[in-house]
């Protein structure tokens, strides 16, 4: 069963500085791995080069079997490779429904407008906000703009979906309501890579772990093998974090 | 097209190039530290060149009436910037572009008004002979004219990394909320700013005024040049300035004989703008600068 | 089908109102000359406006071409009629030369933001400039063309220019609407606010942004076309004069940047004030001209209806 | 007692309203921790706090003076330094240039600023070694590092540092944790905003949770820990 995502010496460099640095993995359907790595470890430039935003300096990007390197986001995105952004991107002046209607018309194949709206709708009810339909960004809470982020996603039809830090800010039952979220994705046999520095997030979701250092590969293994390689301690994750990872996922 | 002639040209670009480089470096200042692209920018370095011509005719040396002339044009900037450029500082690019553009019109109209649209020519400054190697001239007051723009050019970019104000305008530039924080006035550093650029589009007047024919009509080319240099050399970057400067004066005087120079302009339009889809942030730029 | 229908209803209804001042303006106006100018200059105006909104307001690139299309449609139709073609002819070779020059222009320049666009789509202007005045043995030149047709009777001229450039400026707002409730307009309003997430949206911007810059140009060429028969004589300095890239901006401004409507509200009270402005301050007018500008921009930077479109496309 | 005193603070962006009627006091010197979901109102308290943001109501108040009419270039006058959220030192400018541009504010012999430099550098010996390099170009934590020397810089009486450890790895948290713990021991006062609620009562001597723009509680840390409410909303982790 070939690989839904693989990446072979995938480098990028701006300038002097190299960013991401001969990184190779690959991803089979209904994984949910954590990416994780201290902040400037190229997490997200890892995230930008596969999902197009980025083109790479060198290596090869290869999804469902083709050759991808080097397509743009739109091109990725019709074809389920999704992502979300670290920091919330919508579309401030269209409605919660309409931010998740355009990712249905452009990119999920929708035939027009009112069926871009219809399966926005239930998107958004799938997260818990259909409510929210017509509201301004602006105007809901940040929790609920994540979930609005989540729903974007889903409107693609993604097989693979990035999550950059889609926890960063939210509090511990907020959490705990997106994770529930995240697992009834992965559920409908939707591959997940988790961008992550909240261990809790990490030990509760991914069975296996790819770790980033300063743009390199450090480890990718399973979560119980990787809280205890001595490198990604001492470099990452420090006694608290190993700590915090030692329970095994349930 | 043999040797002597190709040195001669380059010599000629590298002239026009210091020159370039004042007129580049204030605007691209402006733009960098105010994301301003200030279009009245042609039309204060011809106000400088004016200023310089009827010094001039009083027996004032042009090269040392910039020292006046500068900081009086200077102070012009300031005043702009504070009461009228600062009430839209933080409209989108389209209202700053097209407000700037209406002040040209203004101080463009009120010169030709007053000083008629045909050329004046300051004579010989310096009086001194070519200077010559080899095959090559190279005319004393155009050698003066160029390395002044130069050395004026660096000493604004000896202010920004030296000085406590100068400092503080790079910080704006990078981020202004922080600077805030810092206890900067970014009102102030921007007036500041404002009037530094203008300052030097005063001096580089002054210089091309010694050796060049002037006509409020000349403005736009000189924006022109100043949106050219300043791209090449990347954005906000004084020094940058100088290396665009000299790269544009050489790939237009190579131009205009190889082409013709009626098509200076042309030659220079298309060369900014391969420069902005290769590498926006210029020569010296690094990514992701501006 | 409701709303497809109804979609249809009112861009339909501004072409036929369009249609109708287009025939009865002349008529009613028939010898006045004056007022014939204005409303000429007002229609021309609009056209412009809106066809510069397609891609400054709806997909907030702030583009400065618009000079350069509308000299190149002039010179295209000219040159046209100059070699024995019809006026007809000519207008479509202006369409068409604006569209084949700004589709690749468009396509390469686009890729650039802000104040990079704006000098860049600025700088073709002076490029078309300089190649025009350059290519003289076509165009004649620093010297201009004199178009076969203004020999005719000025009144008869000013009576058709009208009836050609209202019916060009209802296409041009029409063809706006349309754009704006299409999936296009849905596309550009995504790019507007943030580019990053439209491309993530599996939105081609590239491709839609060439599309409104092409539409926008070729719009552009054609006035141009219609302003060289209303004129009767074209040089470089006039038809590629950057105002031709202002006016239209600041009517967009003033009517509200980024509405259907704007631009055709804008256009008419800057007229006004251009030609208050005109009237009494020859002297000094364009210097009058950049103060008028200025005040309009400290003052009215959102524009008169609400300048972004507020809540989702209808 | 020296503290910064806070009384009945409301402050939001345009009409939407984001803090209400917030009062709590600064001892200085001390560590306070101010921890509570984002969106709670943590880092618009800390912009007024600065400066950046006017309150529509209530009082700002350090050693008698009353701050919250005045812009940020007044609060740095009083003392109040501010280590924003995500660090933002100043690209295109060297660690030193950094740090210098801390105390632009105040207008004191070369002499007294040189001096303060090493009395950073000794705090951070890291920054020290790459005082001539480009500040952005160093790592997360190093960059924090710099971002708080730029602080000391001011000579501030309180320092406000918002999101400590946000994006850091938990080995270089432990480090700055020990570096603010120094500074508290030399007389500042610091109020911190950390999302990670067990960074926050390892660091903090008194604790303040903010939930939805209000001050649910506050306390010494002992106290708060101990109160089993607090415990499961906010201390699941621990």
């Amino acid at each position: 069963m070939t690989a839904l995502l693989e990446l072979q010496g995938l480098t990028r460099r701006f300038g002097g500085l190299t960013a991401v640095n001969n990184v190779s993995f690959s991803l089979d359907q209904g994984e949910i791995v954590g990416l994780i790595g201290s902040n400037g470890a190229g997490k997200t430039t890892l995230v930008n080069l596969a999902t197009g935003h980025l083109q790479p300096t060198a290596g090869r990007i290869a999804f469902a079997g083709y050759d991808v390197t080097g397509k743009t986001p739109y091109q990725l995105a019709r074809l389920g490779l999704v992502r979300t952004f670290q920091v919330v991107q919508p579309f401030m002046q269209l409605t919660a429904l309409d931010n998740v209607a355009a990712v249905a018309l452009f990119a999920g194949g929708a035939a027009d407008m009112p069926a871009a709206r219809h399966d926005a709708q239930a998107c958004l009810e799938r997260l818990g906000i259909g409510e929210l339909a017509n509201r301004l960004p602006p105007h809901i809470t940040l929790a609920q703009r994540k979930r609005l982020e989540l729903a974007k996603a889903l409107a693609a039809r993604p097989k693979l979906l990035f999550l950059d830090e889609v926890n960063a800010g939210l509090n511990s039952a907020e959490i705990d309501g997106v994770l529930t979220m995240i697992r009834s994705i992965a559920a409908e046999g939707v591959t997940i890579v988790v961008i992550e520095h909240l261990m809790k997030v990490v030990r509760g979701l991914c069975r296996r772990l790819v770790v980033l250092h300063q743009g390199a590969l450090l480890a990718d293994g399973q979560t119980e093998d990787v809280a205890r390689d001595p490198a990604v301690i001492e470099a990452y994750l420090g006694t608290r974090g190993a700590a915090m990872l030692e329970v095994s996922p349930p | 097209m043999n040797s002597a002639i190709l040195a001669q040209v380059l010599v000629n670009g590298l002239l026009l190039g210091g020159l370039y480089a004042a007129i580049a470096a204030g605007f691209s200042l402006v733009w960098g530290v105010l994301n301003v692209v200030n279009m009245l920018h042609g039309s204060a370095v011809v106000l400088g060149a004016y200023a310089a011509f009827f010094g001039w005719q009083l027996g004032i040396n042009p090269f040392l009436a910039a020292l006046a002339i500068g900081p009086a044009i200077g102070l012009l900037g300031w005043v702009v910037q504070r009461f009228i450029v600062q009430r839209v500082i933080a409209a989108p690019v389209l209202i700053t572009l097209v407000l700037t553009f209406a002040l040209d019109l203004v101080l463009n109209n009120a010169m030709l008004a007053a000083f008629t649209a045909d050329y004046r020519k300051m004579g010989s400054v310096t009086g001194l002979p070519p200077l010559m190697i080899g095959t090559v001239s190279i005319p004393a007051d155009r050698l003066i004219a160029a390395v002044l723009g130069i050395v004026a050019t660096f000493l604004v970019h000896l202010y920004l990394t030296r000085s406590r104000l100068g400092r503080a305008i790079v910080a704006v530039r990078m981020d202004q909320e922080t600077a805030r924080l810092m206890g900067v006035k970014v009102e102030h550093i921007y007036a500041l700013t404002f009037g530094i650029g203008l300052a030097l589009a005063g001096v580089a007047g002054c210089l091309i005024g010694a050796v060049f024919p002037i006509s409020p009509l000349n403005s736009g080319g000189y924006l022109g040049v100043a949106f050219v240099a300043c791209v090449l050399g990347g954005l906000g970057s004084v020094v940058g300035a100088i290396v665009g400067g000299l790269v544009l004066g050489v790939v237009e005087s190579l131009g205009s004989m190889l082409i013709g120079a009626e098509y200076g302009v042309t030659v220079a339009a298309v060369l900014l703008i391969l420069m902005l889809l290769w590498r926006p942030q210029g020569l010296l730029g690094r990514a992701g600068y501006d | 089908m409701h709303a497809r229908l109804q979609g249809w209803v009112l861009p339909v209804a501004i072409l036929v109102i369009g249609a109708i001042v287009a025939y009865g303006l002349p008529i009613a106006l028939s010898n006045q000359t004056y007022l014939l100018r204005l409303a000429t200059s007002l229609a021309l105006l609009v056209t412009l406006a809106s066809a510069w909104n397609l891609v400054g307001g709806f997909t907030g690139y702030p583009s400065f071409a618009t000079a350069a299309f509308f000299g190149l449609g002039a010179y295209a139709s000219a040159v046209m009629q100059q070699f024995g073609w019809s006026a007809l002819t000519g207008y479509a070779t202006a369409a068409i030369c604006a569209a084949l020059l700004s589709a690749p222009f468009g396509f390469a320049i686009l890729r650039l933001k802000g104040h990079y666009f704006a000098i860049a789509s600025l700088m073709l202007v002076s490029i078309l400039k300089e190649v025009t005045t350059g290519w003289s043995n076509v165009t004649g030149g620093g010297m201009g063309i004199n178009l076969p047709g203004a020999g005719g009777d000025p009144l008869a001229i000013a009576r058709i220019s009208l009836e050609i450039l209202v019916m060009l400026a209802a296409f041009s707002v029409a063809l706006s609407l349309v754009i704006s409730r299409g999936w296009l307009g849905f596309g550009l309003s995504c790019i507007r606010m943030n580019e990053t997430a439209a491309l993530s949206a599996g939105i081609d911007a590239p491709r839609l942004k060439t599309i409104a810059f092409t539409i926008s140009s070729a719009i552009c060429g054609v006035a141009g076309a219609a302003y060289a028969g209303w004129i009767g004589y074209i040089d470089p300095s006039d038809v590629y004069d950057v105002m031709w890239s202002v006016r239209p901006i600041i009517a967009a401004l003033i009517g509200g940047v980024g509405t259907v409507f704007g631009p055709v509200v804008g256009s008419l009270i800057y007229l006004v004030f251009e030609e208050l402005m005109w009237r009494n301050l020859l002297t000094f007018g364009t210097g009058a001209l950049g103060v008028l500008i200025a005040i309009l921009v400290l003052v009215m930077p959102g524009g008169v209806l609400p300048s972004l479109r507020k809540g989702k496309v209808s | 007692m020296k503290q910064l005193s806070i009384q009945n603070l409301s402050a939001g962006y345009g009409d939407v309203n984001v803090l209400y009627d917030v009062s709590f006091n600064v001892p200085v010197p001390g560590i306070t921790a101010i921890i509570g979901s984002n969106g709670a109102g943590k880092t618009t308290l800390l912009r007024v706090l600065s400066g950046l943001i006017r309150p529509s109501k209530g009082s700002i108040q350090l050693d008698g003076a009353t701050l919250e009419s005045l812009e940020p270039d007044g609060f740095v006058a009083a003392g109040i330094a501010h280590v924003p959220e995500g660090r933002r030192l100043f690209a295109g400018m060297t660690v030193e240039d950094n740090l210098l541009m801390g105390a632009f504010s105040r207008k004191v012999a070369k002499a007294e600023i040189s001096r303060d430099l090493d009395e950073v550098y000794s705090h951070f010996p890291k920054l020290g070694e790459r005082r001539y390099q480009d500040a952005i170009s160093m790592s997360g934590g190093e960059q924090q590092m710099c971002a708080i020397g730029r602080g000391m810089m001011a000579k501030p009486r309180i320092m406000l540092v918002d999101e400590l450890s946000l994006g850091l790895a938990p080995v270089m948290v432990d480090v700055l944790v020990a570096a603010l713990k120094q500074l508290a021991a030399n007389g500042l006062g610091l109020l911190v905003v950390e999302q990670d609620v067990a960074v926050a009562f390892d660091l903090a001597d008194q604790v303040v949770i903010v939930d939805r723009g209000r001050v649910t509680k506050t306390g010494s840390s002992a106290d708060v820990a101990a109160d089993p409410a607090i415990r499961d909303a906010y201390l699941g982790e621990i």
